[in-house]
């Protein structure tokens, strides 16, 4: 029977694991998602979940343990913040270029130096091109829900790929909200048991990984990115099953509100969407036509999606929590993306674009800053011109 | 684009790498000398080479600056260096050879007895051999500073190379004998390959190969 | 952790090549140097270990030679690894295996799980995770094919490198004639010194196959981490005539440059001691990467290969303490 | 999409560039036949039965397992098409059974690759 707790996104990340059955677990402290691992060594410790909790000596260390787990025959899980994700970088490309769908929790954490505990994206986007999938949650039902869809895209045979399941530090990692935990048979009927194709096993011995010709090269790099053509199918199909079965009424890529009549809107991915969302409704009711598109899912990039969305929108910024030093648009990340993907839509119907440094090394961003984007945006508008590419809030000078 | 000519070398990991590359070089840098633009290269797919494993060197050599410098593969071979002769029996030495092409071998069996091996021979020009062992007493020379396109420490044409090079000289002209006199370190080892290079014309011609001999 | 009866392999002694089994499991069609020494070993190591044999393989020469080109030389599961986390990919595989067995998916015999690293992804970059694998207790054998260099990339100094050894990043010149300068990690003496839950540990060497797929076996049929450091000459990077390779292993033991024993349970036994001690040079001198060594030198080497000597004798009569104490049971 | 937006594109690997999907390959069976090695030989060990003793030497130190020991004749047997003449065998006969022949000397054997693998 579904029940209903308040949770924390570390306490539902682990709810999810032990719903999902994971059969190895590696874990290595670091904050804010070591939570997940305390959560599920209770339980491991309890006797609740019957896995294979493994004290890695680093996060290196953590990816090569599941690697070899989920080679093995095994669904297998993980997770990490901040340097730790950096530090396994070696190991994402073998893990997706092998097929082996582990999973990985990520509680983001900015990068050093100097040492910040606070909550930014650009751990997990520094790895977004080593062909895994890449969810982002903005809440702790969201981080239990994507735990669970995240297995089922990611070891569905026409997919085979590893995901991280991201979700904020601290905004979400650390602050309850209220979960709706299913009931086991619900689990059951939507996630089936990980079944390799190829597991390491010596009645049918079969080589994983070795080594390729320069010419066979290319295609093992289309074999992968022939997948993440297949991946958004899988998405909404999923997405489709799991709101049936557990009766919720998720969009597969994007949380579109309010954005049908939209004339500015702030594209938006984790956990500062939830003060965004109250700040459109403000802006609603003094008149201000504002959305918000919030991104599900980094990777695959939803362009067509996002571009139907947007579409008709007069000025869209985005709210940048991850750093691109010397990018395209010497912001973030996420602006790049956006641009490219509303390059091809036609004069009339192109929104100008700019992005909103923010949220930076865990700052907060407060309703006011997302006033004053929305200031910036309607200008915009007025003037029908970018003026900037960039404006880092809290610390522009001023004019 | 004027004529280049493509050489192949074939030789064996570590015991003969050494003299593959000193081939390759040999050529490359007499060219040079010669007044003509030239490459040398190792095959990267053949790297990190093996003991006794089958491995490709590559030369150009041309009148004018070489377009395709930096395309790894030649497309055809003009001329085929086999530095260890029971290579012919394990890998096809002609593979890529354009009409009218050579083969030359270091070897001291008879060419009609190294023709048995090479039932593909119908596309060649000219097949030459050149006993290299004997005229250096055997000697290989194995250092490993000249790989991955290192600085060689040891110099060019110390061991079985500087014959086969004079041999090469001689037969096809692609370099002169005298720049490779200012190339290798033993010199009179060269000049007996360029003296007691067998050599055996055959009917294809060949466009830019005219036999010195 | 939980009470369940794992299901393991037994192992016969092997008495004689003749006894040794027939099967191979490391089969001919791979790109090693000819006399290859790991490749050797590699074979040895499979025969002992049999067909319920998990490889584990970090890169290296016996990852890049073997496994050229999609077509590998492995008659039973392999997998790659880096070069950094072999140990941390064979712990993910044998906690995999025990959970897939307490849950009855997989009701055959525990599959040996053995890592072959070489000696960089033993106790250079993959010491961490070699190190963590023996603390952790996993049931694996961890395996460093010692060839001394990283040979695959053009032979470069390792950290069991020999003193006096040319490679291409410590070759000899004006100012540091002897090529390398350092004196060798000793690997086995650092998983013993440390990890309470390991209690077997040997060393062997391609020159003596019986005892090296003994000692496999007995490795094997522990239930903990053991860990076996195997000297395999490599004609490449110790240039010596590829036909030497386990000529070149008798050598390093009658030199007493090399020393054979087994580690059980914090007690050494010795094995294969000659009854006179050959010179140094009677090894180095087969060896290229040696010819550039002056007097001195070498005596420096024979100093090197005396210490060992003196160790093994004292070691062979009393028990050295063990700074990680082994718990009882 | 009614704005005609570009597509994706796709992907179609040519039948002869296929890799296995994530690089898994079947284990061999007794013999790796994608990787013949014989043409690594220059010199070939030729068996003098009657001196052999069966000692099982050349089989045990053979590091390319192509010494085998055929119990009906009670006979080595080496493996042509895989021996790369490392010599091993030679050294370690303690009969001196073993002698090496240049390749060359046999015309069997040819099989002439096109590439080194």
């Amino acid at each position: 029977m579904a029940t209903e707790k308040m949770l924390t996104g570390c306490a539902a990340a682990a709810q999810g694991a032990k719903f999902a059955e994971v059969e190895v677990i590696c874990s290595y402290p670091i904050r804010p998602y070591t939570a997940i691992m305390m959560e599920l060594a209770k339980m491991v410790a309890n006797g609740e979940l019957d896995a294979e909790f493994v004290h890695g000596e680093g996060e290196h260390a953590q990816l090569s343990v599941v690697l070899g787990a989920s080679a093995a025959g095994a669904r297998a899980y993980t997770g990490s913040s901040g340097v730790g994700v950096a530090y396994a970088f070696e190991v994402y490309s073998p893990m997706s270029g092998g097929r082996y769908p582990v999973q990985m929790a990520i509680a983001d954490r900015a990068l050093d130096p100097p040492g910040d505990f606070g909550s930014e994206h650009t751990d997990a986007m520094s790895t977004r091109d080593q062909g895994w999938l890449m969810g982002w949650a903005c809440s702790p039902q969201e981080v239990f829900d994507n735990t669970l869809m995240a297995y089922r895209i990611g070891e569905d045979p026409r997919v085979l790929l590893p995901q991280m399941v991201c979700q904020d530090g601290y905004f979400v990692s650390h602050i309850p909200d209220k979960v709706v935990l299913p009931d086991v048979s619900q689990v059951k009927e939507f996630l089936p048991p990980y079944n390799p194709p190829h597991p390491l096993d010596p009645r049918k011995p079969y080589s994983h990984g070795p080594q390729i010709r320069p010419d066979q090269g290319a295609p093992m790099d289309a074999q992968r990115a022939s997948a993440f053509l297949e991946v958004p199918k899988v998405i909404k199909e999923v997405t489709e099953e799991f709101n049936r079965i557990f009766g919720r009424n998720y969009d597969p890529f994007l949380e579109k509100y309010k954005l049908d009549d939209a004339e500015i809107a702030f594209f938006i991915q984790g956990a500062h969407a939830n003060t965004c969302r109250k700040v459109v409704d403000k802006l609603r009711s003094s008149g201000v036509k504002a959305g918000m598109c919030r991104l599900r899912w980094v990777r695959p990039w939803p362009t067509h999606e996002i571009a139907e969305a947007l579409a008709g929108i007069k000025a869209v910024g985005t709210i940048e929590t991850s750093t691109s030093y010397g990018g395209a648009m010497r912001g973030g990340n996420l602006i790049h993306e956006l641009r490219a993907t509303l390059y091809d839509l036609p004069d009339n119907e192109r929104p100008l674009v700019t992005s909103f440094m923010a949220g930076l090394g865990g700052e907060t961003i407060w309703p006011k800053d997302f006033m004053y984007m929305a200031e910036v945006l309607s200008n915009m508008v007025k003037e029908n011109r970018t003026k900037k590419y960039v404006y880092w809030i809290g610390l522009e000078p001023e004019e | 684009m004027g004529s280049i000519t493509e050489i192949i070398v074939w030789t064996r990991g570590v015991v003969m790498d050494k003299e593959g590359r000193d081939v390759m070089n040999g050529i490359a840098q007499a060219a040079i000398l010669d007044g003509k633009f030239a490459d040398a290269f190792d095959d990267y797919e053949d790297l990190p080479d093996r003991v006794l494993v089958p491995v490709r060197k590559y030369a150009r050599v041309s009148d004018e600056e070489i377009e395709h410098k930096y395309i790894y593969y030649p497309e055809v071979v003009d001329i085929s260096i086999v530095v260890e002769p029971a290579l012919v029996k394990g890998m096809n030495v002609l593979k890529g050879l354009r009409e009218g092409g050579l083969l030359l071998v270091n070897t001291k069996y008879p060419i009609e007895y190294i023709m048995k091996f090479i039932p593909n021979a119908d596309v060649l020009g000219g097949i030459a051999t050149v006993d290299a062992e004997a005229i250096t007493g055997g000697k290989r020379v194995v250092d490993f500073s000249g790989t991955e396109g290192g600085v060689d420490a040891v110099g060019i044409g110390v061991g079985l190379s500087a014959p086969i090079l004079g041999a090469l000289a001689r037969v096809s002209g692609i370099v002169k004998k005298e720049s490779l006199a200012r190339v290798v370190q033993n010199v009179s080892a060269m000049e007996r390959g360029y003296n007691e290079v067998n050599f055996q014309k055959l009917n294809k011609t060949h466009h830019a190969l005219s036999w010195s001999i | 952790m939980k009470d369940f009866d794992y299901k393991y392999q037994t192992f016969d002694r092997i008495k004689s090549y003749r006894n040794a089994p027939r099967e191979e499991y490391y089969v001919p069609g791979h790109r090693t140097c000819a006399g290859c020494g790991p490749a050797l070993c590699y074979r040895l190591v499979a025969k002992a270990a049999g067909k319920d044999t998990i490889f584990v393989g970090p890169t290296g020469c016996m990852y890049v030679a073997n496994s050229s080109y999609l077509c590998t030389p492995y008659a039973v599961p392999w997998t790659h690894a880096q070069i950094t986390n072999g140990g941390a990919v064979a712990s993910g595989v044998e906690a995999a295996y025990k959970v897939l067995m307490r849950k009855g998916k997989y009701d055959g015999s525990f599959p040996n799980i053995i890592v072959m690293a070489g000696d960089g992804g033993s106790v250079d970059i993959g010491l961490q995770a070699m190190s963590a694998l023996m603390y952790r207790g996993h049931k694996v054998l961890f395996i460093c094919y010692d060839n001394e260099s990283y040979a695959n990339t053009g032979i470069q100094t390792s950290p069991t490198t020999s003193y006096g050894a040319n490679t291409t990043f410590t070759p000899p010149g004006k100012l540091i004639p002897e090529g390398k300068t350092l004196f060798p990690k000793d690997p086995p003496q650092l998983v013993i010194g440390g990890h309470p839950l390991v209690k077997y540990v040997a060393t062997a060497n391609v020159g003596y196959p019986t005892d090296l797929m003994n000692k496999v076996r007995k490795a094997l049929s522990y239930e903990s981490p053991t860990f076996m450091h195997i000297l395999c000459p490599c004609p490449k990077g110790w240039k010596f005539d590829e036909k030497l390779t386990a000529e070149m292993g008798k050598l390093a033991v009658q030199t007493g440059l090399w020393t054979q024993y087994e580690w059980e349970n914090g007690e050494y036994k010795f094995s294969h001691i000659p009854k006179k001690y050959k010179p140094v040079d009677e090894y180095l001198k087969h060896q290229g990467r040696f010819g550039h060594l002056k007097k001195e030198h070498i005596a420096k080497l024979q100093a090197f290969a005396d210490a060992k000597k003196e160790w093994a004798k004292k070691a062979a009569v009393s028990p050295i303490e063990v700074v990680a104490q082994v718990p009882a049971g | 999409m009614p704005r005609n937006l570009p597509e994706y594109g796709k992907i179609a690997i040519p039948k002869e560039r296929e890799v296995p999907l994530g690089a898994v390959t079947p284990a061999p069976v007794r013999v790796q036949k994608l990787h013949i090695t014989s043409p690594w030989r220059i010199y070939r060990p030729v068996i003098d039965h009657e001196k052999c003793t069966r000692c099982l030497n050349c089989y045990i130190f053979c590091p390319d397992a192509c010494w085998e020991y055929n119990e009906e004749n009670d006979e080595m047997e080496l493996n042509l098409e895989f021996c790369k003449g490392c010599l091993i065998c030679i050294q370690e006969c303690p009969a001196e059974a073993l002698t090496p022949v240049h390749e060359l000397e046999f015309e069997g054997g040819v099989v002439r690759l096109d590439n080194p693998f």
